[in-house]
């Protein structure tokens, strides 16, 4: 099943569950979604449960926002989530911080998807990795699944979860395939990083297409010797520092991989929170192997440069692996 | 071109309903002079934005509801708060920051909640609940019931966008909503001819195909009337209506703000409280005699009672223990 | 009511002024076609939003315009940056991502920018350019200039909260912007009843005490008179108008929609062809006299010329260098 | 002169400078500003000049976007920077990638600016530590103006950049008094650190009122015998990591405080490239005291717990000094 049918199905079930769940979001009735996640969704539940909406992120958000305070949990697609910073405020001053305003009284339960990081061509606007603007608040939990049983188990516990989930995507991924749990009751919990490949030399934290590009490295250098253990952090809030921690204690040597930009990313706090808890453990410095501090460019040569090539993160393994 | 309404000082009201409508204003102004007070008292903190001068438009609109309807206000939202019944005890402990606030002091003067009474906050970004409003109703239309949503904001949130992507979708999608704008004729130091290209904010009613009337403001009655049909109709054909309530604040902003400052002189201030809601509505009780003076003192003397209470309460309630601080982030 | 207006055919139109609008018309349409051509074969990637069937908007606009002028648009803005006069080789090596592109190849198809022809850009945030025209329209006014900025976007922007929060700062400023609503009656796959609750786009004008019209956007005539009225008012008593200009994609939404999906018939968008703005004046000039067969033959060929030597310009300029990644961030 | 005294100083003499400067915000006229920073500047300037808005700061700051487009030198005050995110797409999509997305044609020469970071019990919505929204995105440059002078100086050279520079004051530094140059030339270039105390156990880094708190805890643990550095970076974007690590290299031992909420914070990426730069020199592991995981609460006791006390700072450095 692909990574799309994954999350379709998620939905579908989901919806089929618990009535309180509907989805809100451009284009993913009549038109099927802009990148067909939602596909058969208004056919099978009609127009009550999926819900076109006029373009205005920040309006359809706090509608999302304002039906979740009344126990109705709303699923909203961001056409791309490079829009969802127009409903940024909706995000982080209402459904954030509601349930802390109101003493625990109103719990905003929703779940705010689409694809995200970086497309093929798209350019500055349109091929950015949003994760950053939410990891760091309060109240949110961010997930960033990167295959298509995670994008299954992981969005159905997002819908079940009772606080705002910003889930983020990828276009470059919703072709791929796996396998996938048909279980309507198969869920992942949110928090549970996943080891993705069993080494011992050094650590890669990676997720999305990054973890893909590490894996293929990992396979490369196993072949010089080298033997790459990947982890792949799933849920970025809250991060499981207990499984990440338990794979630096046991290669000593970690190399973190991210496509966005570097300065302040999730690579940073990556970085900051192993060698604060593994110090001792470490035989090198963390290495971070980031996007090139630059807004996205459109030439393909250029686009290609931004994220991490596999030379790079191969590079990188390689320094803190002979340090 | 609707004009304000007012209704003819010959109607005689009922005097169950005049003495509602009085208490629930006189107890909203008390409330709020004895925050001042405490405010300077340094009990409580932050922003502090009175409501005095307005209570006609919370107190006529929210007596057109039902227990079950909804209320959402901006961060002026006292008098809404108390008119939806909420329990002033806990409010004002609320704006003392401790633990038997309405938030568990964690909210403050401008976000109170009351989940027991359908109050859905207190918001202090402006223009982010108009939509949050419209949320609401849409979960009403999607459960079938028939409730109805108010929104209160301020003539200040018209120029921001999301009141127009939140009166949009509300005329799109025929949702349940009540939008009252309270037009106090200031955003702050803003007169409103100087943020808006269209100062009649009712007409904007008009291009998203919805229902739209001004009120006079400081009329209990007809902010009753003006919202009682539009919460009707409301009600029976879920379509959603623009209400302007022409009004005006006595005090300034904030406690940080002099009630006359650079931006408008003490004259209009002094003329305009010649219109004070609670003192013309009384007066209009005694001379038509649907209450009597004595009754009138004793509802004073109720909600002066009322407020002594809510201040002692909110004294003796203790600080919330520090464990709260982290608390209340994720619901589990 | 305003009604979109249509020139009456038998105004008899300057022969020069003929092959101009031709001229454009032609030179984007064959642009276009050769780009969707390139996007097949790989050259191009990315989005690529075409706007056949559109140009007499874009066309008929811009001739109002003097060079000092400015324009802006959003992502769907070929058309608009080669009536502004920007050079068709160096447009499309930016679609081809090289080294020549009008952005360096930085940009592609939806962030083409000009500055030596004041085309202030492609934007790609439905909305965000329609305060940047505004903005613009500002510096003007401030430097006491008496240019104008023209602004495109689609109706698809208008429940944007931007749309509201641009109209009202042109109108209570006065600023010398006229903004043209593309309304080619969908956004994506989004039909407009189904995204805004009033449809006759140009009336939004009159909430805000603006100039407002709507003309045939298939006429570029039509086009001509109204923005040309408009842009004088602008330029000589610096007055915001919002024009709403009733056009059709012939095309999918990008080339990765198809032309007539589920969200409209084949049948509606074969009769919209019939109102093909180059066919109807083309048609329109060889019956009058203004131009002749032959004539039209010669446009065609310049035209077809023209995007000739783009293409293969576009497909000789070299790759931009790697170091080019990490320059223009900021400036020096 | 105070710290708000110097701001006003700043915006005046760069106004009487050049021509293209002009104000654009919420009361910054007639109301002469919200915590009356532009004091003043309406009478002298007129309201070409100094333009009171209506709120709507996408449209405000958008405006001020398009103006910068055509070569003026905005200067947008954000009553508050929590406001900033309803502006966010403008910022982080117009502003800051024009000049990439044009290929160097149109650069957007602009200031934002406002007070921002924890207030006094203005709970959830209104206090908040903005920066992190804006430093990790390349095309902004980000500056936090600790002191009076640095506020002059670091706001005469953000008008006079070429490039839009986020500039996030302090509610709770305006009164603050300190000596502050009065020639209309003095400057400070964007991207230099400032060592506030020279120390030679520990280096300490923090920003605005954080810093205050740190150069107390100096002054104590001097007592002690324990020689603090006290290190502010005063431009997070970019950022003087020469300046910084140099500190590093000579005490060996890193705290950073931070007033905001610390998962991938500001911290994070102080402790991920010190630790990088200087892993060899570091005697222990990088330690972050930062802002509770939480939204503000109003509360005061609450409202004090929540960022970093004397005591959290104290200990931290007592802890590293120690390792
Ligand atoms: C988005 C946003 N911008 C600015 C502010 C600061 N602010 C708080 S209240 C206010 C004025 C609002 O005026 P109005 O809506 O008329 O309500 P009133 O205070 O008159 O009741 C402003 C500018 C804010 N809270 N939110
Ligand atoms: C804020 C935002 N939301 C969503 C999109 C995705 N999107 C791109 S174009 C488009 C439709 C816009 O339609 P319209 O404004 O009518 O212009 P048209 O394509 O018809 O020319 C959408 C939804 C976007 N680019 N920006
Ligand atoms: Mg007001
Ligand atoms: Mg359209």
């Amino acid at each position: 099943m692909t990574y799309r049918e994954a999350l379709n199905l998620a939905l579908r079930e989901e919806m089929r569950r618990d009535p309180r769940v509907f989805l809100i979001g451009e284009e993913i009735g009549l038109y099927d979604g802009a990148y067909k996640v939602t596909q058969g969704l208004l056919k099978e539940f009609g127009d009550r449960r999926v819900v076109d909406t006029p373009i205005c992120e920040s309006g359809f958000t706090g509608v999302a926002v304002g039906a979740a305070m009344l126990g109705l949990r709303p699923v909203v697609e961001m056409m791309t989530f490079n829009f969802a910073i127009l409903a940024l405020d909706q995000i982080v001053n209402s459904a954030a911080k509601l349930y802390y305003m109101s003493g625990g009284q109103y719990n905003v339960p929703m779940v705010i998807r689409g694809p995200g990081g970086p497309a093929h061509q798209l350019a500055a606007q349109h091929s950015q990795s949003m994760e950053v603007y939410f990891y760091h608040v309060p109240g949110l939990k961010v997930v960033r699944p990167s295959t298509p049983r995670d994008a299954k188990g992981l969005l159905k516990s997002a819908i079940r979860d009772d606080n705002p989930v910003i889930f983020i995507e990828s276009e470059t991924l919703y072709g791929i395939k796996g396998e996938v749990p048909d279980d309507p009751e198969f869920t992942i919990p949110l928090g549970q990083a996943e080891i993705r490949r069993e080494g011992t030399d050094v650590t890669v934290f990676a997720y999305m297409g990054m973890m893909y590009r590490a894996l293929e490295v990992a396979e490369e250098l196993a072949k010089e010797g080298i033997s790459c253990e990947v982890v792949d952090p799933r849920t970025l809030r809250p991060m499981d520092i207990g499984t990440m921690i338990g794979s630096v204690r046991k290669t000593h040597r970690v190399v973190v991989v991210e496509a966005g930009a570097g300065f302040a990313g999730m690579g940073s706090e990556i970085a900051a929170f192993v060698t604060e808890s593994a110090f001792d453990d470490l035989d090198a410095p963390v290495e971070r192997v980031t996007g090139a501090n630059a807004p996205m460019p459109y030439a393909k040569n250029l686009e290609q440069a931004k994220t991490p090539s596999k030379e790079k993160i191969m590079a990188a393994i390689r320094r803190v692996c002979n340090a | 071109m609707a004009q304000a309404r007012t209704i003819a000082p010959a109607a005689k009201v009922d005097a169950e309903l005049a003495r509602r409508l009085l208490s629930q204003m006189l107890l909203i102004r008390r409330f709020e002079e004895r925050a001042a007070e405490m405010y300077a008292l340094g009990k409580i903190g932050g922003f502090l934005h009175l409501y005095i001068g307005e209570e006609a438009v919370g107190v006529g609109a929210t007596s057109t509801l039902r227990p079950d309807d909804y209320a959402i206000s901006a961060y002026r939202e006292h008098g809404h708060c108390l008119a939806k019944g909420a329990d002033p005890r806990r409010m004002m402990a609320e704006l003392f920051g401790r633990r038997d606030g309405l938030s568990k002091g964690k909210g403050g003067s401008m976000h109170l909640f009351d989940k027991s009474k359908n109050f859905l906050g207190g918001h202090a970004i402006v223009g982010a609940h108009l939509p949050l409003a419209a949320g609401a109703a849409f979960a009403i239309k999607y459960q079938g019931g028939d409730q109805v949503v108010l929104c209160y904001f301020g003539d200040g949130a018209v120029p921001q966008g999301e009141f127009h992507e939140a009166m949009n979708l509300a005329a799109l999608w025929k949702l349940p909503v009540v939008y009252v704008c309270e037009n106090n004729r200031y955003a702050m130091g803003t007169a409103i001819h100087r943020a808006l290209a269209q100062t009649e904010i009712w007409r904007y009613a008009e291009m998203y195909g919805m229902a739209g009337d001004a009120v006079d403001g400081m009329d209990v009655l007809a902010v009753r009337e003006v919202v009682g049909r539009a919460v009707e109709r409301c009600r029976r054909e879920q379509a959603p209506t623009l209400i302007e309530a022409r009004t005006y604040r006595f005090r300034g902003h904030s406690m940080r703000d002099p009630s006359a400052a650079v931006y408008r002189t003490k004259e209009e201030v002094e003329r305009e409280k010649e219109r004070d809601p609670i003192r013309l509505f009384r007066a209009r009780c005694l001379k038509d005699g649907t209450l009597t003076e004595a009754e009138v003192r004793t509802i004073e003397k109720e909600m002066n009672d009322l407020v002594d209470e809510a201040v002692t309460f909110a004294d003796a309630s203790p600080e919330p223990p520090l464990e709260w601080l982290t608390e209340d982030v994720y619901k589990e």
